[in-house]
This record gives C-alpha cells, structure tokens and sequence, in this order.
C-alpha cells in the first residue's frame, strides 16, 4: 500500500510524461510550420495553459478529495502567484514602457514617484520566484491557523474562503493598492532577460508548467497513499473518532491547506508569462468554482480526476466559445448539471477506477 | 489513465482546429477574406458589446451585398472572450495563427485592449478599436475609431465652464475605478488647473465595478455642490449607471441645478433608465442617434431593418450609438484601404489607412489621421430627452483631432504623435 | 439673468397690465434664437408684456412641449397644436413639427420666471415650492416680490421659507441692524445654502484680516453658522442610517429566500441570484402588458408584478427541484455545482429571450421622487416602499413557516426527515414546495430590487455573494438571524462607506464577516449543544 | 505544530499514585439554560471497571464530552491522574494522554479497511511531520495482525470497514481504543446492537482489560451489566444519584424511583 502505483499506472504516468515532454515540444520545435502535425504557438500556449489549471485541480482535489474541505477561494492563491510573478516581469520591462520610466506605466500615470515597499527587491528572479512560495502560502496558514482553530467546518468554510477571495478582488481592483488596478499587469516584455513573446521561449515555459504538474502528480500521490493521506481521508470521513485517535486534525488540515494554497501559487507564476496578463478578475468568486468544478467532473478523491476534469472542462470552454459563441453557455451549464446528477464520481467514476481514498 | 488525460485535452484541441480550419469551408471557394469579431457575447461586458457583434456582421453584409472587399467575400469568424481579459489573448492569438484572419473588429474594455495587444503587435495583426477611450496608448497594429479624450472630455468640461452650460466653478469626478475614468479625470484636473480652478472645487469620486448603491455618493454630490455652481463629471462605466440616475432623480436633483455630463452614457446604456427624471442631463458623443441627416437616416433605416431580418431581441427597438458608428466607421475605412492597397497585407493596409475619408452618420466626412491611427471626429453635448434620446445643445464646428497623448499630461511630453514602430521579431 | 426677470415681475405685480396678444417677433425668438442670450431675452420680453398668454408658453417650454413647424410656434397637447402668437388650434400636428431645444442656462431661467409667477399663485404647494427655488439661489432683485408674498403669505410653512430667502438677501445688502436680524433669522434655516451664505462673514482675507469687519455681525454669524451646522448635522446622520437600512432591507430580502434553500434545507443553491434575475424580469414583463393594454392603470402594475414575480421565480424553482435538485439531497456539495450549471443556463436562457441589455423597468409614478424629509435630506419613495415591502415579507414568510401546516411540514422535514416521513408527512412533496417557496421569494426580491438597480442579465451575480454572507452570518436555519444579518450589514456598510469609501467599506465587511465567523462558527444565531455537531 | 507533543510529555506525568485515575469535582455544563451536568462529582480508581447508568437525558454522554475535551464545563474540574488538567487540554491531547473513548453509535474510518482503522489508531508518534514518513514496521503489523485476532474479525483485515456488520464495527472501534493503549476507556453503550454471542465475548473481554486498564462503561442493558459490573453509578439530571455495588443500587429506593416512576 506505500507503492505509489501499479506497474500499469506507472507505464501510463511514463506515457503520459513522454507525449507532455517530449512529443509536443517536437511537433512544435521540430515539425516545420505548415505540415499538418505542426502545434502552432496557439496550441502549445493553450496546452501550457491547461497545464497551470491542472496543476490548480490537483491542489484543490488533495484539500476537497481527500481532506473534505472544499475551498472556494482557490483562485485567490493561484492570483497571488501569479501577481508575485508579474511583479518580476513588470520589473523586467524597464525602460521599454510607453513612457521609457523606470516605473510601470500605471505608477507612472498614479504619478507615483518610487516603488512603493512590498515592491522591493521584486527585480530579483529568486526573491521573486520565493514570493510566489511565499505569498500565498502564508497567507493560507494564517488564514487556515486562525479558520481550523475555531473548527470552521463545511460550507462555513467554504463561505468565509469566498469572502477573502472577494475582498482581495476588491482590494486589488483599487489603483491605490499598487497593482494596476483593474488592468493589472500585462505587455511583458522578457524574462531572465530572455524575450518572452517567442515560440522557444513559450515552449520552454510550456515545458516547466509540464515538469510541474508531473512533479505535484507525484507529490500528491506520495501523499494520499502515505499515512498522512489515510489520516486526511479519515479525517473527511470522521473528524471526531481521529481526534480522539489521539491526532489533532487541525494541524493536518493546515498542512494540506497550506501546502495546496502554495502549489496554487506555483500555477499563478507559471501561468501568467504565458498569458501574458494578470488581473484581478482571477479572484473572481466564479473562477474559485470553476476550480471545484473541474475536480467534480474529473473525479473527486481521485488526482488523475482532477487533472482530466481541468483538462476536459476548459477543452470544452476553448472549443464551445468559438464553435457556439452566442449558445455556448448553455452546453457548459448542462455538462456541470449532467456530470453531477449522473457522474457523481466524475469521469473517473465512469471508468470505475476509484479506489477508496 | 493519465495518457487519456492528455489525449482528451488534445483531441478537444484537434476538434478545435478542425473546427477553425473547416468553418465555411474556406479552401474551396478562392475569393473570400476572413476577418475576425472579438467582442465578449456572454459575462460582464456582454450588456454592451453583443450589439457591436450584430453591428459588425451587418456592415460585413452590406458590403458583401455591394461586392465584398477587392471581389472577397468577407466572412465573419466570430468568437466570444466571455469578458475574460486572458481569454481576449487566447481567443486573439487564436483568430490570427489558427483562423489567420485579415483583421480582427473587437475589445470594449482598456483592460480588454491591453491584454490583446501583445499578441496583435507579436504577430503583426490588425485591430480596429471602437470605443471611446482614455488615450495614453499608440499602437501601429491597432486603429482607434473611438474618441480620445480630447475629442471627448475636454469639449464637453469647456462646455459646463460656458455661460450657456451653466458656468460650473465645481467640478464632482465621479467614475469607476478603472484606467479610463482615472486617465479621463486626471488629464480634466490638469486642464481645469489651466482654467485656474483650485484642487479644492475638484472632488474626486471612484467607485467599484458593478457599484449598485449610490445614496452616500449622491448625498455628498448635493453636500459639494452646496459651494457654488457645480458640475458633475461622470465616467460611472455601463452597468452602474442605472442605479445612479435612479438615485439622481430620487434625490431631486435636477439638471438645471447640478448638470452631470456622461461619457459613458449613450442610447444603449438609457436603454434600460426611465429617463423621465434625467431630462436635461448632459452627454458628450462625437455622435449621436437623433443627429439629422441623409447618412444617419439610412444607416438607422439599415439597422433596424437588419434586427427584423435577424429577430435580434432588440428588434422592437432598434438603437444606434456612438461605438456603433465607430465599429461602422472603422471597418468601412479597413475596407477603403485594403482596396488601395491592393492587397490584405497588414503592412500595406495599415500604410494606406492614413488619411482615408468616409461619409459617416455622425454628418461629416470624417478622415483618418495620416500618422496617429486616430479619426478626426466632430464633438456633440447631447440632452437627455423624455424619450431616451439626445438632443444636441452643442457641437464643434466641425472634426477635431485627435491627441492620444495629452498636452496636458506632464508625462507624455516629448511624445511623438505616430506610433514608435515596435521590433517586429523576424 | 433671473435678476432682472424678478424685477419685470415685481413691476407687474405692482399695477395689472392689458391683456394684448402675445408678440410674434418674440414669440419668434424664443423658437428660432440662435444664442441662448437670445431667447433669455425673449423670455424677458415676455415676462415684460406680462401677457397671461405668456405662462402657459413658458411652463410649455419648460416642459418640453413646444415645436416649430416652418415659421409657426406651437404649444404641444397630445397631438394637436395652439399657435403660440395667435391661439389658432391646429390639429393634426404637420410632420415637419419639430421640438424647440432649450440648454440647461435656457431653462434655468424660465425656471425662475414660472417659480416667480408661482409665488404669487393660489396653490400653497405650489408656493412652497417656489420658495424654495428661490431659496437655493437668493437674487437681491427678488427681494421687493419675496417681501410682497411675505406680507400676503398665510401658510406658517412657506413663510418661513420667505423669511430665509428675504433674510439671505438682506444679509449682503442693508443696514447692520437688517443684517444682524437676517443672520439669526437664518440661523433657523436648514438649507445647505445658507451655510455658504454665512461661511464669507467669518472668513479671513488673504493678508489674515477678517473679511468682515464688523465683529457684532461676525460673531451673530458664527452663532447662526453653529445651528445651521448642526441641523445639517442631523440631516446626515438620518440619511446615513436611511441609507444603510435601505440597503440592508434589500440584502435582506434578497438573502431571506437562500435563508429557507439553503438554511433550512441544505441546497447551497448558486442559482438564487439568477431566480432574482428571473423575479425583476417577470416584473419587467407585467410592466409591458400594462403599457401595452393598460396604461391607464400603469402607476399600480407592481400590484400585479408582485404576485408575478413570485410565482414564476416559484415555478422555475418548483421545477428545478423536480428535475435536479431533488436528487441531491444530503449532498451539499455537488448542489452548488449543479446549481452553479443551472444558473449558468438560465443567465445565458434570459440572455438570448431578452437580449444582453438592460430592459427599463420604470417606477411607477407614486414611486419616483422622494419625500423633504429636511432640507438638506430627501427620502426616495421607491426605497422607503422597499423597506416597507421586504418588512411585509419578512412577516409574510415567518407566519407562513410558524403558523401553516406547510410551514410545520416544512420544520418537521427539515429537523428531522425520517421522522417526519414516518408520521406520515410527505416529504418529497414538501420539499418541492419549500424549495418553490425559497424560489418564490427570491423572486419578490427581483421585484423589489428592479425598483432600485437595472435588470439585465447579470443582475443575480451581483446578489449571490452578499447572500451567503448574510445568510451564514445569521446563522444557517435561524430566519431571524437573516434579518438581523441583512439590516446590521447595510447599516455596517453604509457607516464605513461614509468615510472610507465604497471599496474599503466593502472590503471591511467581508473581513468582518470572515473575523466574526471565527468567534462565532455557527452564526449570529447558533443552535448549541448537542445538536450541532450530530 | 508543538502541542500536539503535549500529549506525550503528559503521559510520563501521569502519576496515578493516589489510585485514582479519573478525578471529577463538581462538575457542571449547561445548554441555553438546561442544565446537562449538575455539580457532578465522581472518582474512578485505576483498574477499575465502573459502570454508569440512568434513565436517557441524565447526562451520561455530556459527562463523557466533558471527559474527553469535547464540551468544556462551566464549572468543576476534571483530574486525570493527579497532574493533569483535562479543562486544560484538546480532545488529541486528552487522547495522547491516554483516554480513549467509544462512540454510541460505532464511529470508524468506513473509507477505510479494517487494518488501516487499527493502523490510524496505534499508539505512535502522530504529529504531522512524523506521520509523513511513517513506515509500518513489521512489529507493528504483527501488534495490529494480533488485534485483528483479538477483536475477531480475522480474515477480515483488507476488507472496507464501511462493509462489516454492526457487531464487527463495534468490535473493531474497541480494537482501535485498544491499540491505543490507553490508560482509561471510555464505553458508550459498546453492545448495542450485539447479538447476544457477541455481548458475552464482550463482557469478557472487558473483565480481562480491568486491571491494566480503567474502563467507564456506560450501558441500558441491564443483563450486561449483571456479568461485568463490580461497582455502579446512578446518573440523574445531570448529578450522581447512587453508587455502589449494583444489588445495593438497585434496591435504591430513589433509583426505583426514577426508573419505575416514569
């Protein structure tokens, strides 16, 4: 029961790897433009961005799936992330804005004079790529210390979890606040010095979004077949008989929380260079859903659910929005209804491979 | 297990393509040029931009009808960004690589636009862009048909200080807290400072997205304009708008006390006010639906015709307003040029837009700057009326150009009134 | 401008002149002019010839119903026409009729004028009023009328008002003793104006020297400043705590139906915004019926919209819980996602029915302006007749649940659901009509709120939030603790907004809302004890 | 993540030398006015099987929340041992210290499979970190293969606990309590449901635990408590109404009382 996979499970993990990392970074880099099997920028971007909210669903699933605590404010986390990572590439911009400032433009037109403080050493990659740890990992323990503490359970938590995202929406959408307010951050211009809008460099990116969702795939199932993940489980289905197991399940649920919240934080930075924006409609409370949504089409309890969920839901997105545009919505709503009257397992229910936690 | 995962991804991506590449089969028939329509037809910003959708794929009919662009049948590839900014990028990259548009008629928002021009100057595309806006920007793949701030805000503000809009002392910035009214008010505080207005008889109001409660804000409006002849400048965007006429009305102000000029508030947006309370309110346009003559009169006629044909839902009361025309204008001018030019190429399209003439609703023969991307257009202060309509109390004598980057913006000094052409990478 | 036209007045009030028609070249003026210098002068003019033809052009103007066809002037009533020059009827209107347009100087004007004629008019309310016109903008050539009316005035009311208005006159101009008694005669007012009157007496000149020089009248002035200040004050504070409970009603209301979906029976319904929609759309709908078929009795179409709204909201709801929601009982969870999908298609449905714009939903005629409750405050009607509608529902839901079988039914299932099916209550059938019933009210207040905001197909999204929040803030199954909830958040937000802003006070809810959650986990009304953890 | 240490550190404190194990003095707890607990005051001595009773509502399971840290009492102090403060400590930590207690209605891990329950439950160092990389010894799986024996549901160890029959649940939460070698058991109503095979086998059970362990059986079934009870406390409204050997109790007038005169 410690082995992470089955023999079948791990040549499909290595499948799954080769076609991430090898096959479509070919078909773009190699496979010359034209020929049929070539992957446009579009699609390897669109790919890399599928990736980043995989990563997402696979965050929310260790905290919903197995712990039982659905948040609702997941895409707080990922936002941070990603705002931690714009501040660096705002920073690499430098004079090649629309007024050749030292400053973003935004602070430009604030008339601000200097970076403000919580700017500060944003320039630097690694301080900048531990803010995105960071960020949104002490965020989620303070607010998960205090919310665990006083035994917030259910859709309380859920509630208050929408609550914070909603007033970071707010607080960001403020100019004052020093983010760009309601444009946020976008117009980037390179990374590492590197330029950011080329086909390498969104390969490169594309790549790494991969790495790490194989890297929190692996993560994650190391943890749910871990005691610790047998612990999280019966805490989901008995909070009370392993409290007077002798664990305090608060320290359990923290962990989890936390370390989701940072994994989140982790998508939010890969995302956003290959985006190219963000703002601080990603804290929107419907995106936070959006993310629950995923893991219950794909799968609760399940991780490769929740990667499929994500990949399924915002395949289905991409494709509708432009095949129906004025009706497309209506195709959304029925798959959420259907799949939750129907396939209260997901899709991972449907090919009968849910194990027990 | 896992394979499927990414199997599922990329087949729904295959389907996609398919779906790009075999929409109307383009391959086969030769003469056709697809162009593409990004406005959001679902989320926040669907209240204002779905009109623009149907006003785009009625001007691509029209000009079908009179033989297409250069004998090519214009075929319209739209999509829906959902009101999503990332979304924009996706569905823009997307037009541009996989549907391989000519040009792309699309974005309301600022933030809309700066998330899509990455991509169109990345890939050398196209963009008209129809909507009033803050100004600040000069993109060499972007074409801007709506107003800049001084074919706008600063015209209608020189209007509120005349004897006949009221000689307002006090000025109330109201707005929602986005580039647009932030810009828009700074670059009117600097130009009221050159009118000799103190900081004092300036208040500076901004209020969030979708803001539906506005008793405090009207309060403190009537608490300021107890200082003297006050004017109130409103940048309050589409949807809050409502609710803030409603509280206007309610709360007895009348426009012969306290006028409020709008920039954001055309037909469309009155379309959902009982107006009767608003009579007498300002709005600054460069056009307007009740202007008259012979051009507006026909387009209106076309309009209206064409939302029959089409039962769209707002059939039974066919509107015309300002980004409309601006949709109109732009891609009637997109249309002239290719034809100069001869050709789609991008390139050679954008070098033949400048100067470009067309007789446009709004009664001019309005014409594209020759560098700065932007339209001269004539300037009107239209009236609330009973009906929802406007009736013009003021206009410049004739179009103005445009200043995207404002004289009185101490940071745009020194910039240049063409686009600084961006690196294209090879 | 207005100046001069009160001193005309004042002339023909003093000595009644020949009736004589009405002069064409004025008349023509007034139409055609082409500056708005012009047609003031025209209104003077008429003013002048003190003519009773000209009231009844003027006011026509005012109104907006005054066209010009070729070189005639036409006072507009329906669809016939008088020649304003020689009264001649003309009938039908010629198609070239088209409207005379007035700029806001233009009709300032001749809004003093009619007011000025208005002093003098029988109607006391009509009196009123105009006094109060010249009260916001005192003319020292208006003084000799205003003393005129003051001397004929009999109502306390109106006389008061001239006595502020002849005060703030005599206040620039007359002898100290004139002005020391104007000043505390304002000293009464409540007018926002007058401070500004008051304020040039106590100020200091550029080089620190008072701008008054005479102390007596400066210190009577800080005296009078103090009071009006004060009434002010109090005019604020009211309408501060109008506000907030305006808004928390309409929290209220708009959370009361979630209170009963998802307080009392667990549905974490996503949807509830969209059934608000749904409630303002169906008003917006009986709206055009009445306009359509009777718009005689358009000012009481709310009377129909209510009962509309609540049962469409309440039929969709119905049906809802047939097809979805009923299998998902004791599932949570997977309710909000699956409502979460229904209201994604009932957006997108209203969205392709009534097209993505705002449709208007006009207030009915006795719900548009507002109530003088001070000088310096005005109480809408629509939403003093918000809060009164959100109280009645509030008793209207509570006598329901507490004193009808559907309501103990409704309890029963709720609390207990086995054992209630076991004594033979019909539990599905119940929960079908308690979900309806939540439907039904969230509803109500798409009705309610189409009075206030606009109605398009967003309007559910900006609800959804703030429902929850009061809803969990109240306490999950506790119907009193929504209402507390609801006001207590208004009344919250509206404090902070006055001195934070918009935003900030938002934000500061929320995290208030977050803060409390953590002292009290179940809610301002929580059950303790045994019960809440089984 | 340092309290939850606590419990260790306790548990070499604890110091029964007095005998007695469990220290209740005045103990009182109220709901929005209704009193559960009224002045409750009992003492049980190590090794000690005690069994309480009285009629539904007297308070036997509140009394039992008091215990474990679940409901915290307005007034009164609860001792375990002589050292430890149980006011003071969480339900883990009272666990760590060595209280384990039995739900009325069987609580397990029904996700789970039998082994994983017994393994959830071992005593072991189970702080976040440390539960991480924990790894089952071959020790420990025979202790948890032997509890498997003990609770009889040998065979059984892979299957989902969530499947056993209401007996076996019951048998296997006591296994889990077991394996948590506590100092003191906390039972409520553990036969319920049992059939009367199952009832016998566990009353032997507990006669053998008695001694190493304290156990505070609370039960309505009279007959069970015949064949263990040694000494019997009568709870009523929420105080203790009688105690002693249970023929003297039952002879209580006071304790016929309240359960013939209702």
């Amino acid at each position: 029961m410690t082995r992470l996979y089955g023999s079948r499970g791990w040549i499909a993990l290595a499948a799954f790897s080769a076609a991430l990392l090898i096959v479509v970074p070919l078909l773009a880099l190699a496979v010359p433009a034209g020929n049929p099997f070539h992957l446009s920028e579009y699609w390897v971007s669109l790919a890399g961005k599928f990736l980043c909210y995989a990563i997402v669903a696979l965050a929310m699933d260790l905290v919903w799936g197995y712990a039982g605590i659905l948040s609702l404010g997941h895409g707080l986390f990922f936002a941070l992330g990603g705002y931690a990572m714009g501040m660096y590439l705002m920073r690499q911009i430098g004079l090649d804005g629309v007024y050749h400032r030292p400053l973003p433009d935004f602070m430009v037109f604030l008339d601000w004079k200097a970076y403000p403080w919580y700017w500060s050493f944003t320039d630097h990659f690694l301080y900048a790529a531990a803010l995105v740890v960071l960020v949104p990992g002490l965020l989620a323990f303070v607010f998960g210390w205090f919310a665990f503490r006083s035994r917030i359970k259910g859709v309380y938590f859920s509630i208050i979890t929408q609550a914070l995202t909603y007033a970071a929406m707010l607080l960001f959408f403020r100019n004052e606040t020093g983010f760009g307010g309601n444009n946020g951050f976008t117009d980037f211009k390179r990374i590492l010095g590197f330029p950011i809008a080329t086909l390498d460099m969104r390969v490169v990116l594309y790549a790494l979004s991969a790495a790490a969702l194989l890297g929190t795939l692996l993560l994650g199932r190391w943890l749910v077949t871990s005691k610790f993940g047998r612990v999280l489980a019966a805490i989901r289905d008995a909070e009370q008989r392993v409290m007077f197991c002798g664990y305090d399940t608060g320290h359990y649920k923290l962990f989890v929380w936390t370390l989701s919240a940072v994994l989140c934080g982790i998508a939010g930075a890969l995302y956003v260079p290959q985006v190219g924006i963000i703002n601080p409609s990603e804290m929107s409370p419907a995106n936070s859903i959006e993310v629950a949504i995923w893991v219950a089409v794909g799968g609760r309890g399940t991780l490769a659910g929740a990667v499929i969920g994500a990949a399924l839901v915002n395949g289905a997105k991409s494709f509708f929005t432009q095949e129906f545009p004025d009706i497309w919505l209506y195709f959304l709503g029925l798959l959420f209804i259907l799949v939750t009257l129907f396939m209260p397992r997901g899709v991972m229910g449907l090919l009968g491979r849910r194990k027990a936690a | 297990m896992k394979r499927r995962t990414f199997v599922k991804g990329l087949t729904l991506g295959a389907a996609t393509a398919a779906g790009g590449l075999a929409a109307p089969a383009i391959w086969a028939k030769s003469k056709t040029v697809k162009v593409g329509v990004l406005h959001s037809l679902s989320g926040t910003m669907a209240i204002s931009e779905t009109v623009l959708k149907d006003v785009d794929l009625m001007t691509f009919e029209e000009i079908n009808r009179k033989g297409g662009v250069m004998g090519h049948k214009i075929e319209p590839v739209v999509v829906d960004p959902a009101s999503n900014w990332p979304l924009f990028a996706e569905k823009a990259r997307q037009l541009l690589t996989v549907d391989k548009v000519a040009a792309v008629f699309g974005c309301w928002t600022s933030v809309s636009r700066k998330s899509v021009l990455p991509v169109f100057e990345e890939l050398n595309g196209l963009l008209y862009y129809p909507v009033q806006y803050e100004g600040e920007e000069l993109s060499y793949n972007v074409f801007y048909t709506g107003a800049a701030p001084n074919q706008q805000a600063i015209p209608a503000v020189e209007y509120l200080m005349s004897e006949d809009g009221g000689g307002a002392k006090r000025f109330f910035l109201l707005g929602t807290d986005y580039v647009y009214p932030r810009t828009t008010n700074k670059i009117l505080r600097y130009f009221l400072h050159s009118k000799g207005v103190k900081d004092s008889d300036i208040a500076e109001v901004y209020t969030p997205f979708g803001h539906s409660d506005y008793q405090t804000i009207v309060a403190n409006i009537k608490k300021f304009a107890a200082g003297g002849r006050t004017a109130v400048v409103s940048t309050i965007n589409g949807d809050s708008n409502v609710p803030f006429y409603k509280e206007l009305g309610n709360q007895g102000l009348k426009a012969t006390d306290i006028p409020v000029v709008a920039f954001s508030v055309g037909e469309e947006e009155l379309r959902g006010v009982d107006t009767k309370p608003l009579v007498g309110q300002l709005a600054a346009w460069n056009y307007f639906m009740s202007i008259k003559n012979p051009v507006n009169a026909a387009w209106k006629k076309e309009w209206a015709a064409y939302t029959k044909r089409k039962k769209l839902p707002y059939a039974d009361k066919p509107l015309t307003n300002d980004p409309m025309e601006a949709s109109y204008i732009g891609i009637h001018m997109w249309k002239q040029a290719v034809e100069k030019a001869g050709t789609f190429n991008v390139d050679k399209v954008i070098a033949a837009m400048g100067g470009q003439q067309f007789k446009a609703p709004d009664g001019f023969t309005i014409e594209m700057d020759p560098h700065n991307h932007h339209l001269h257009k004539p300037v009107y202060v239209g009236q609330v009326r009973a009906d929802g309509q406007f009736d013009v109390v003021w206009k410049t004598k004739g179009p103005i150009k445009a200043q995207p980057w404002s004289p009185y913006l101490p940071e745009d000094k020194g910039k240049k009134d063409y686009p600084e052409k961006m690196t294209k990478k090879s | 401008m207005r100046g001069l036209v009160l001193t005309l007045l004042l002339a023909l009030a003093a000595f009644a002149p020949p009736a004589l028609a009405l002069d064409a070249g004025v008349v023509h003026k007034l139409a055609f002019g082409e500056s708005s210098s012009e047609k003031i002068a025209a209104v003077n003019a008429l003013v002048e010839s003190g003519d009773e033809q000209a009231e009844p052009l003027l006011k026509a103007l005012l109104a907006g119903n005054v066209q010009t066809s070729g070189e005639r002037v036409l006072i507009v009533r329906g669809d016939a026409g008088i020649d304003a020059v020689t009264g001649e009827k003309v009938s039908p209107l010629p198609a070239d009729a088209d409207n005379v347009v007035l700029n806001n100087r233009v009709r300032g004007v001749l809004d003093a004028a009619v007011s000025a004629l208005r002093l003098v008019s029988r109607d006391r309310d009509t009196r009123l009023e105009a006094a109060r016109d010249l009260a916001d903008d005192p003319r020292a050539a208006a003084l000799p009328i205003v003393k005129k009316a003051l001397a004929k005035e009999t109502d306390a009311e109106v006389k008061g008002v001239l006595e502020i208005v002849a005060a703030s006159i005599e206040l620039r101009a007359g002898a100290e003793a004139e002005r020391l008694a104007a000043i505390r005669t304002l000293a009464g007012s409540g007018n926002p104006k007058t401070e500004t009157l008051l304020l040039p007496l106590v100020a200091k000149k550029a080089d620190g020297s008072w701008a008054e020089p005479d102390a007596a009248i400066r210190a009577a002035a800080q005296a009078s400043l103090a009071d009006v200040r004060g009434r002010l004050a109090w005019g604020e504070r009211i309408g501060l705590l109008f506000a907030g409970l305006s808004l928390g009603s309409i929290l209220m209301i708009a959370a009361l139906g979630l209170a009963i979906t998802y307080g009392l029976m667990g549905v974490i319904n996503m949807a509830h915004g969209e059934l608000i929609m749904i409630g303002a759309y169906a008003t917006y709908a009986v709206q055009n019926l009445f306009k359509a078929y009777a718009p005689a009795a358009f000012d009481w179409y709310l009377l129909a919209a209510v009962p509309a709204a609540f049962l469409v909201s309440g039929a969709v709801g119905m049906i809802l819980e047939r097809t979805v929601i009923r299998w998902l009982y004791g599932r949570p969870l997977e309710t909000l996602l699956a409502t979460w999908g229904i209201s994604l298609v009932l957006i997108q449905a209203v969205r392709s029915l009534f097209g993505a714009q705002n449709v208007q939903v006009d207030n009915p005629s006795w719900m548009s302006g507002g109530v003088q409750a001070l000088p310096n405050l005005v109480l809408p009607y629509n939403r003093i007749a918000i809060i009164f509608f959100a109280a009645a529902v509030v008793a209207g839901v509570w006598l329901l649940l507490s004193r009808t079988r559907l309501g103990l039914f409704v309890r029963g299932v709720t609390q207990n659901r086995a054992m209630a099916s076991c004594v033979g209550v019909p539990t599905a059938r119940v929960d079908t009509w308690a979900f309806g019933l939540g439907c039904a009210i969230a509803g109500l207040a798409g009705c309610a709120v189409s009075q206030v905001g606009n109605v398009g197909p967003a309007l559910g999204q900006g609800y959804i939030v703030d429902s929850f929040m009061v809803v969990v803030l109240g306490g999950v199954g506790q119907l009193a603790g929504t209402v507390y909830a609801g006001v207590g958040l208004g009344l919250v937000n509206k404090l902070l907004e006055s001195w934070s802003g918009a935003v900030l006070a938002k934000i500061a809810v929320l995290v208030f809302i977050i803060v409390f959650i953590q002292k009290r986990p179940q809610g301002l009304f929580a059950l303790k004890g045994r019960a809440v953890e089984a | 993540m340092s309290d939850a240490s606590v419990g260790h550190l306790v548990e070499q404190r604890l110091d029964a030398t007095h005998g007695v194990v469990l220290y209740l003095d005045g103990i009182s707890v109220s709901f929005d006015g209704f009193k559960a607990l009224n002045a409750l005051s009992l003492a049980i001595d190590a090794g000690e099987l005690r069994c309480v009773i009285g009629p539904n509502g007297a308070g036997k399971t509140t009394m039992m929340d008091v215990i474990t840290g679940k409901t915290r009492p307005d007034a009164g102090t609860a001792f375990f041992g002589q050292a430890i403060d149980l006011s003071r400590l969480t339900e883990a930590e009272i666990a760590q210290a060595g209280i384990g207690r039995k739900f009325q209605k069987p609580t397990i891990f029904e996700q789970h499979s039998v082994f994983e329950n017994l393994e959830l439950a071992m005593k072991a160092d189970k702080r976040v970190r440390s539960t991480l990389f924990a790894r089952l010894d071959s020790e420990a799986r025979d202790r948890i293969a032997a509890m498997i024996e003990r609770v009889g549901l040998a065979g059984a160890a892979d299957r989902v606990a969530g499947l056993l029959s209401h007996g076996q649940k019951q048998w296997l939460e006591i296994g889990m309590l077991l394996m948590q070698e506590p100092r003191l058991l906390l039972l409520d109503e553990p036969v319920a449901g049992m059939s009367d095979h199952e009832t016998e086998r566990t009353a032997e059970l507990f006669l053998t635990l008695a001694g190493r362990h304290s156990l505070v059986v609370v039960e309505h079934d009279m007959a069970f408590i015949a064949s263990i009870a040694r000494k019997v406390t009568v709870l009523n409204e929420g105080s203790v109404l009688a105690e002693g050997p249970l023929e003297a109790v039952q002879n209580d007038p006071r304790v016929i009382e309240v359960y013939l005169g209702r």
